[in-house]
């Protein structure tokens, strides 16, 4: 080698460098009296970015209520932006859990990342609160002690729907939904209500996500002349489908039905399309709850805009997570005491107050609403106090 | 030798130093980041093959690094390690047979349509995953247990330890870059080079132009289809995502911002946009504006990509007349 | 499928088609007559969308909404062709591909900043706002019908534009052949600047007579984006007659792939692209 | 008679409307050298084009050693021993011209799949691109980049290109193209020394040059052969004399 450069400088530098690089990551701060590190996985860009922002805004919401503290503690929130893209899901969980070492997860939206987060949450036994996606499989398989929801199984909503529909007398029902698990598990949870109590649903359609080219089905469903229909869409496409619908003049010959998400966060764009439709959700606009009440008030005031289901998912996980805490006095290595308290609360929430099940579900009550102005009105409870079967949990 | 080369090797061995240093000082999260910026670099180095040294760039490269996941996962066993041996090649095979049927439709084009044409291609395969129940659909799918080696009864490798993958994915990012280089001096890499340079005056010196292009197609695509299966291992979760056309353009872009037809290039390009990508995202909530501004200025400002930024600098410092 | 449904169904195809065609048109001219890959197109699409909502709620007026939008994104498209395409001619595609690349970024990135992330709807004109009967149980939106009609019309429109008129020349002599043109003493560079901006416009227009039916949310130009590829491969170099063709066939191939094979709905027009390939690796029609 | 390498029969060439190429036939035989003489537009590329396979041909046959070779491709046209050269300098201008002639020696023997080989590596190649490049007269050009040599010496290196593909057929397409009167001498040398061994079809716009070398001259007027024999037959022809000596004359360049 003719260059100015020995092998001990070589060995030298190469050491710096590596140890230049690693040292962002070195735990150098001390394990007493810490901050709890919250860390939000949630839709910051991209389609649910409104989902991803009032989720945070409730869950931020809840701790501001409490003095800028959760179970006494004062706390420090890591932010990861999840693009709703599964593909980066176990790498931005990682980020959060390996990096900067959080207590506890909080996200998100996507069913598919949540599922990959729940992966890497039993992988690394890392605290997760699922503060919105549906899949039945997080508090079905893939259940275990430190995963949580706050929100609802898919399942749920669409159980109740299924009764519903059959005690308004409908007895054949045409399904359509995006092709993916949420949709799917929606239909699913729908039909085996609906046929137990005697219905018949004669037709499912899927149709590829995110597509919203909906004039063929809703040319089969007219050709099909079905009691009923029930639906499983979200966001944009929920907006163009109620609006498709209703221009196809379907409204009036054939009652739409679905989850709730059809018209939740959606009404505005909906316009007069959406009147009168009646969903089912663990959430209505107008509930009479004191919680709700004030919840609504002080959320308005905080953020300037109403909340709407997902900023009370957002506000029960940190409530959840709360309970948790102050039942170990904010030491978070207890942990078979925090999850026995998060398990063992009852959540005080906008929604009326809620109990886990085994499984870490919600056992909510689901009401049916009906579509007035822009809101979700009240009709009825549609069932009591249900709870996810919970299926495939060994738990 | 000359010194240039000398340099260049010197280099590089002091590279592979630090990567094999950095896990006895790294932190799990960094050793993890550093072993995707790897998978990342091979990926982008198999396209350089294509668009750096063939003249055809494919904006579907992203099809054969998904095809090759998702074969991890089909044909792993459920709840049982999958045999690396079996795994591997099954995994490549699989990318690099997709590519030599995708590549006899797109090779038939030339320039801006084949740019257009390889696009449609990754995006029709998308779907298959996407909208056919074969991976799971649209939620993707999990690999539950890491493939392994194992010889007998004894576990020589085993990829779910971080630090073993580690290794392996620097073994494969050595073995994927001499394989390059060999490639690249052969018979076969000369002839790729002519393509490039004058497609037409090859086919008129009787050189069967098409069959060497999918000769280099299908070798991009089964080296993409080796950053697959290591990416499929890293996470263990497979979904339609990693094959859309965002990550097309993303392997892309990091061939031209180190600088294509270098292959330190492209993995200079692999690493400065993951480290990109995480200091912008923990900016602001608004990120992809940083990114996409980001890649306006390289585009504009940068034509030869950041590996010519020294010689830039240099040639602004000490000015255009003076040798240096 | 009864024979009546079967009509229904082929209506909905070749408006879908319609559609598809106005998106893709802007695409397929920019990339015939410049040879640019404009990956922002889907982009100009979803601006022309939030821009039908933005000025439909600030004029209270649609029609005002589209002619304000149309004059802004044609402005638009202008000064992109100058201040960034203008500067690429010289340099290989793959550098116009980036650059489109991370504006689709920043162009997301900014309508997040202005309007926000949430599903916005867009009123129908009062005027269009009826249906027309079709069968007992289905009727047909006048909109969608109105929007076709303005397709054909575009459509019609363009060949005019391209065949008939001066301009329309000189953009077919520039797209042969840019040098030559430049010798002739044409200005050239004012020609792409125009074409471009043409480009930019039908995108947002498509977007603009869309958003009513299609309503407007992020990342929905994104969806439109591949789907508007796929067009032009299959329709083929910069053919507007190809576009027109491909985004009929697509149409017909989605509508009744959705229906008769709904499991693989999201394939049939990619079989379709694949089947034509096969046939003519360089799209049905070549050239303008 | 010398032995008969390559026939077209009755070759056409449609573009839209017109007939580039109109019913042309010739014959190329191993010694002779064949000029096709003939006014811009005459089709004389075009032949070149169709022969070598660049276009297929609308209606006609291209006889190889008695086999059709009508629907081949360029490339198997070139492996099977018809090499070509372009009018306008068609190199690889990165490579030196010594890689030009390697890379163009390779494509006889593609060695392909032998990836883990280094292409330096083999004499053969070496020595039939260095034999190719001494006979173009290139030899003390060997190690400069393409790109920096002169376009004299760029038109010998497209000469020397073919020859390392050792061709029994030479189409060469103006190879006098824009040189300057020395290496147009040098060039026509080259040609005298060639012709013995290969079939050579020479498209050619320099008159003196032409009849200096040619053994057979074709011309050609509008896509049509209008005469064809030996020089002194073409040089008293009437015809030909009315129709390209004498108006031939203003365009020439």
């Amino acid at each position: 080698m003719d260059q100015g450069f020995n092998r001990r400088q070589f060995l030298l530098s190469t050491a710096g460098v590596a140890a230049g690089l690693a040292l962002p990551a070195s735990p150098l701060f001390a394990q007493s009296n810490r901050k709890i590190r919250i860390g939000l996985m949630l839709p910051y860009t991209g389609t649910y970015a409104s989902l991803g922002n009032a989720i945070t805004n409730g869950f931020k919401l809840a701790v501001e209520e409490s003095g800028g503290k959760l179970g006494g503690m004062d706390i420090e929130y890591f932010t990861v932006d999840d693009e709703s893209d599964p593909a980066k899901a176990p790498e931005n969980a990682n980020k959060l859990v390996k990096r900067d070492k959080v207590d506890v997860l909080i996200g998100t939206v996507h069913s598919g990342v949540a599922l990959a987060m729940a992966r890497v949450a039993r992988e690394t036994n890392t605290l997760l609160i699922v503060p919105n996606a549906g899949a039945d499989e997080i508090t079905g398989p893939l259940c275990a002690p430190n995963i949580f929801r706050t929100s609802f199984s898919s399942w749920q909503p669409s159980y109740a729907m299924g009764n519903v529909m059959a005690e308004r007398k409908h007895k054949t029902v045409v399904t359509l939904s995006w092709k993916y698990a949420f949709g799917e598990q929606s239909v699913a949870g729908f039909k085996e209500a609906f046929e137990k109590a005697g219905g018949k649903v004669v037709k499912e359609m899927y149709l590829p996500f995110p597509n919203v080219e909906f004039q063929p089905y809703l040319t089969e469903i007219a050709a099909l002349k079905p009691d009923a229909v029930f639906v499983f869409f979200s966001g944009g496409g929920a907006v163009k489908f109620v609006k498709d619908y209703a221009t196809a003049g379907l409204r009036t010959s054939i009652p739409l039905y679905g989850p709730g998400f059809l018209t939740d966060g959606t009404l505005e764009a909906q316009g007069e399309a959406a009147e009168g439709l009646l969903t089912t959700l663990h959430y209505a606009d107008n509930l009479d709850f004191p919680k709700s009440k004030s919840f609504k008030a002080a959320y308005f005031k905080a953020f300037k805009v109403q909340p709407d289901v997902f900023a009370v998912q957002g506000y029960d996980a940190a409530q959840l997570f709360g309970a948790g805490l102050a039942g170990v006095k904010g030491d978070v290595g207890k942990r078979a005491e925090l999850i026995k308290a998060m398990e063992s609360a009852t959540i005080d929430s906008p929604r009326g107050a809620f109990t886990l099940s085994k499984a870490h579900n919600p056992v909510q009550d689901i009401y049916l609403r009906k579509v007035e102005g822009k809101e979700n009105k009240l009709v009825s409870v549609a069932a009591k106090a249900l709870a996810d079967p919970a299926r495939g949990c060994r738990m | 030798m000359p010194a240039a080369v000398k340099k260049r090797r010197n280099a590089l061995l002091l590279i592979l130093f630090v990567l094999a240093l950095f896990p006895l000082f790294g932190s799990a999260y960094y050793n993890e980041l550093l072993a995707k910026i790897m998978i990342m670099a091979i990926f982008a180095m198999s396209l350089d093959l294509l668009v750096g040294f063939t003249g055809l760039v494919s904006f579907g490269h992203a099809a054969f690094f998904g095809v090759a996941a998702y074969a991890v996962v089909l044909v792993s066993p459920k709840y049982d390690p999958g045999n690396l041996l079996v795994v591997l090649p099954a995994a490549i095979f699989s990318a690099a047979a997709v590519a030599f049927v995708v590549g006899l439709f797109v090779l038939r084009t030339k320039g801006i349509y084949f740019i257009m044409v390889t696009l449609a291609f990754a995006q029709m395969i998308y779907f298959v995953f996407h909208d056919s129940p074969l991976g799971g659909g649209s939620d993707g799918v999990f690999l539950n247990v890491k493939p392994e080696l194992r010889i007998g009864e004894t576990l020589l490798l085993d990829l779910g330890s971080p630090s073993q993958f580690y290794y392996l994915v620097l073994l494969f990012l050595v073995v994927a870059y001499v394989f390059l280089r060999v490639l690249l001096r052969s018979p076969l890499g000369h002839a790729l080079a002519g393509i490039k340079s004058n497609e037409h005056r090859m086919l008129s010196l009787g050189f069967p132009v098409f069959l060497y292009k999918l000769a280099g197609f299908v070798a991009a695509g089964g080296l993409a289809g080796l950053a697959g299966f290591l990416s499929a291992c890293q996470f263990g979760f497979v979904t339609p995502e990693i094959l859309s056309w965002h990550q097309s353009g993303n392997v892309l872009l990091m061939v031209i911002l180190g600088g294509m037809g270098t292959l330190n290039g492209a993995a200079i390009g692999a690493f400065a946009f993951v480290v990109l990508q995480e200091v912008f995202s923990s900016v602001t909530k608004h990120w992809q504006f940083l990114m996409g501004g980001m890649i306006v200025l390289v585009v504009m400002l940068l034509p030869g990509g950041l590996s010519s930024l020294p010689r830039r600098l240099r040639g602004l410092l000490i000015g255009g007349g003076t040798h240096g | 499928m009864d024979f009546s449904t079967f009509l229904i169904q082929l209506l909905n195809a070749l408006q879908y088609g319609l559609l598809l065609f106005l998106v893709a048109s802007g695409l397929t001219l920019v990339f015939g007559i410049m040879g640019i890959i404009n990956l922002a197109h889907g982009s100009f699409y979803m601006m022309g969308a939030y821009m039908a909502f933005s000025l439909t709620s600030l004029t209270g007026n649609l029609l005002i909404a589209v002619v304000l939008g149309v004059a802004l994104s044609a402005l638009i498209g202008f000064l992109l062709e100058w201040g960034l395409f203008s500067r690429l001619y010289k340099r290989d595609h793959l550098d116009q591909v980036l650059l489109t690349y991370g504006l689709i970024l920043m162009f997301e990135e900014t309508r997040s900043l202005i309007v926000g992330d949430d599903v916005h709807g867009v009123p129908i004109p009062e005027l269009l706002s009826a249906s027309i009967q079709l069968s007992e149980t289905l009727s047909y939106p006048v909109y969608r019908l109105f929007m076709s009609a303005v397709c054909i019309a575009l459509a019609i429109g363009m060949y005019w534009l391209i065949r008939r008129t001066r301009l329309g020349m000189m953009i077919r002599a520039g797209s042969s052949n840019r040098e030559m043109v430049q010798a002739l003493g044409i200005n050239i560079d004012l020609i792409y600047r125009l074409v471009f901006a043409l480009g930019v416009t039908l995108a947002a227009f498509a977007g603009m007579l869309a958003a009513p039916v299609s309503s407007v949310y992020p990342g929905m130009g994104n969806q439109v984006l591949i789907i508007c590829f796929v067009v032009v491969v299959i329709g083929g170099v910069g053919s507007v007659w190809g576009a027109l063709v491909a985004a009929l066939l697509i149409g017909l191939a989605d509508t009744f792939g959705k229906v008769i094979i709904p499991d693989y709905a999201g394939l049939t027009v990619y079989i379709l692209m694949a089947a034509v390939l096969l046939w003519r690796p360089e799209g049905i029609f070549r050239r303008i | 008679m010398a032995e008969l390498v390559l026939t077209a029969k009755g070759l056409s060439r449609r573009f839209g409307g017109l007939f580039a190429n109109k019913d042309v036939s010739l014959d190329l035989h191993r010694g002779v050298l064949h000029a096709v003489l003939g006014p811009n537009g005459a089709g004389k590329s075009t032949l070149i084009n169709l022969l070598s396979g660049d276009l297929p041909p609308t209606n006609g046959q291209i006889l190889y050693r008695d086999q059709d070779i009508s629907g081949w491709s360029p490339d198997k046209r070139s492996r099977a021993g018809i090499g070509r050269s372009y009018q306008r300098t068609n190199i690889f201008p990165a490579f030196t011209a010594f890689e030009n002639c390697r890379l163009a020696a390779q494509s006889r023997a593609p060695r392909a799949l032998r990836i883990l080989s280094k292409a330096q590596g083999y004499a053969d190649l070496a020595e039939a691109a260095d034999r190719a490049l001494e006979q173009a007269g290139l030899a003390e050009r060997r190690d400069m980049v393409a790109s920096t040599l002169s376009h004299g010496e760029q038109r010998q290196l497209e000469i020397a290109m073919v020859l390392a593909t050792r061709p029994s057929v030479l189409l060469l397409d103006e190879p006098l193209a824009g040189m300057g009167s020395e290496e147009s001498q040098a060039m026509v040398a080259l040609l005298q020394k060639l012709s013995p061994d290969h079939a050579i079809l020479l498209v050619e716009h320099d008159m003196d040059a032409v009849f200096a070398v040619a053994d057979v001259i074709t011309v050609m007027v509008a896509g049509q052969v209008l005469e064809s024999g030996p020089p002194e037959q073409i040089r008293a022809s009437i015809a030909v004399q009315e129709a390209y000596l004498g108006g031939g004359e203003s365009d020439n360049e």
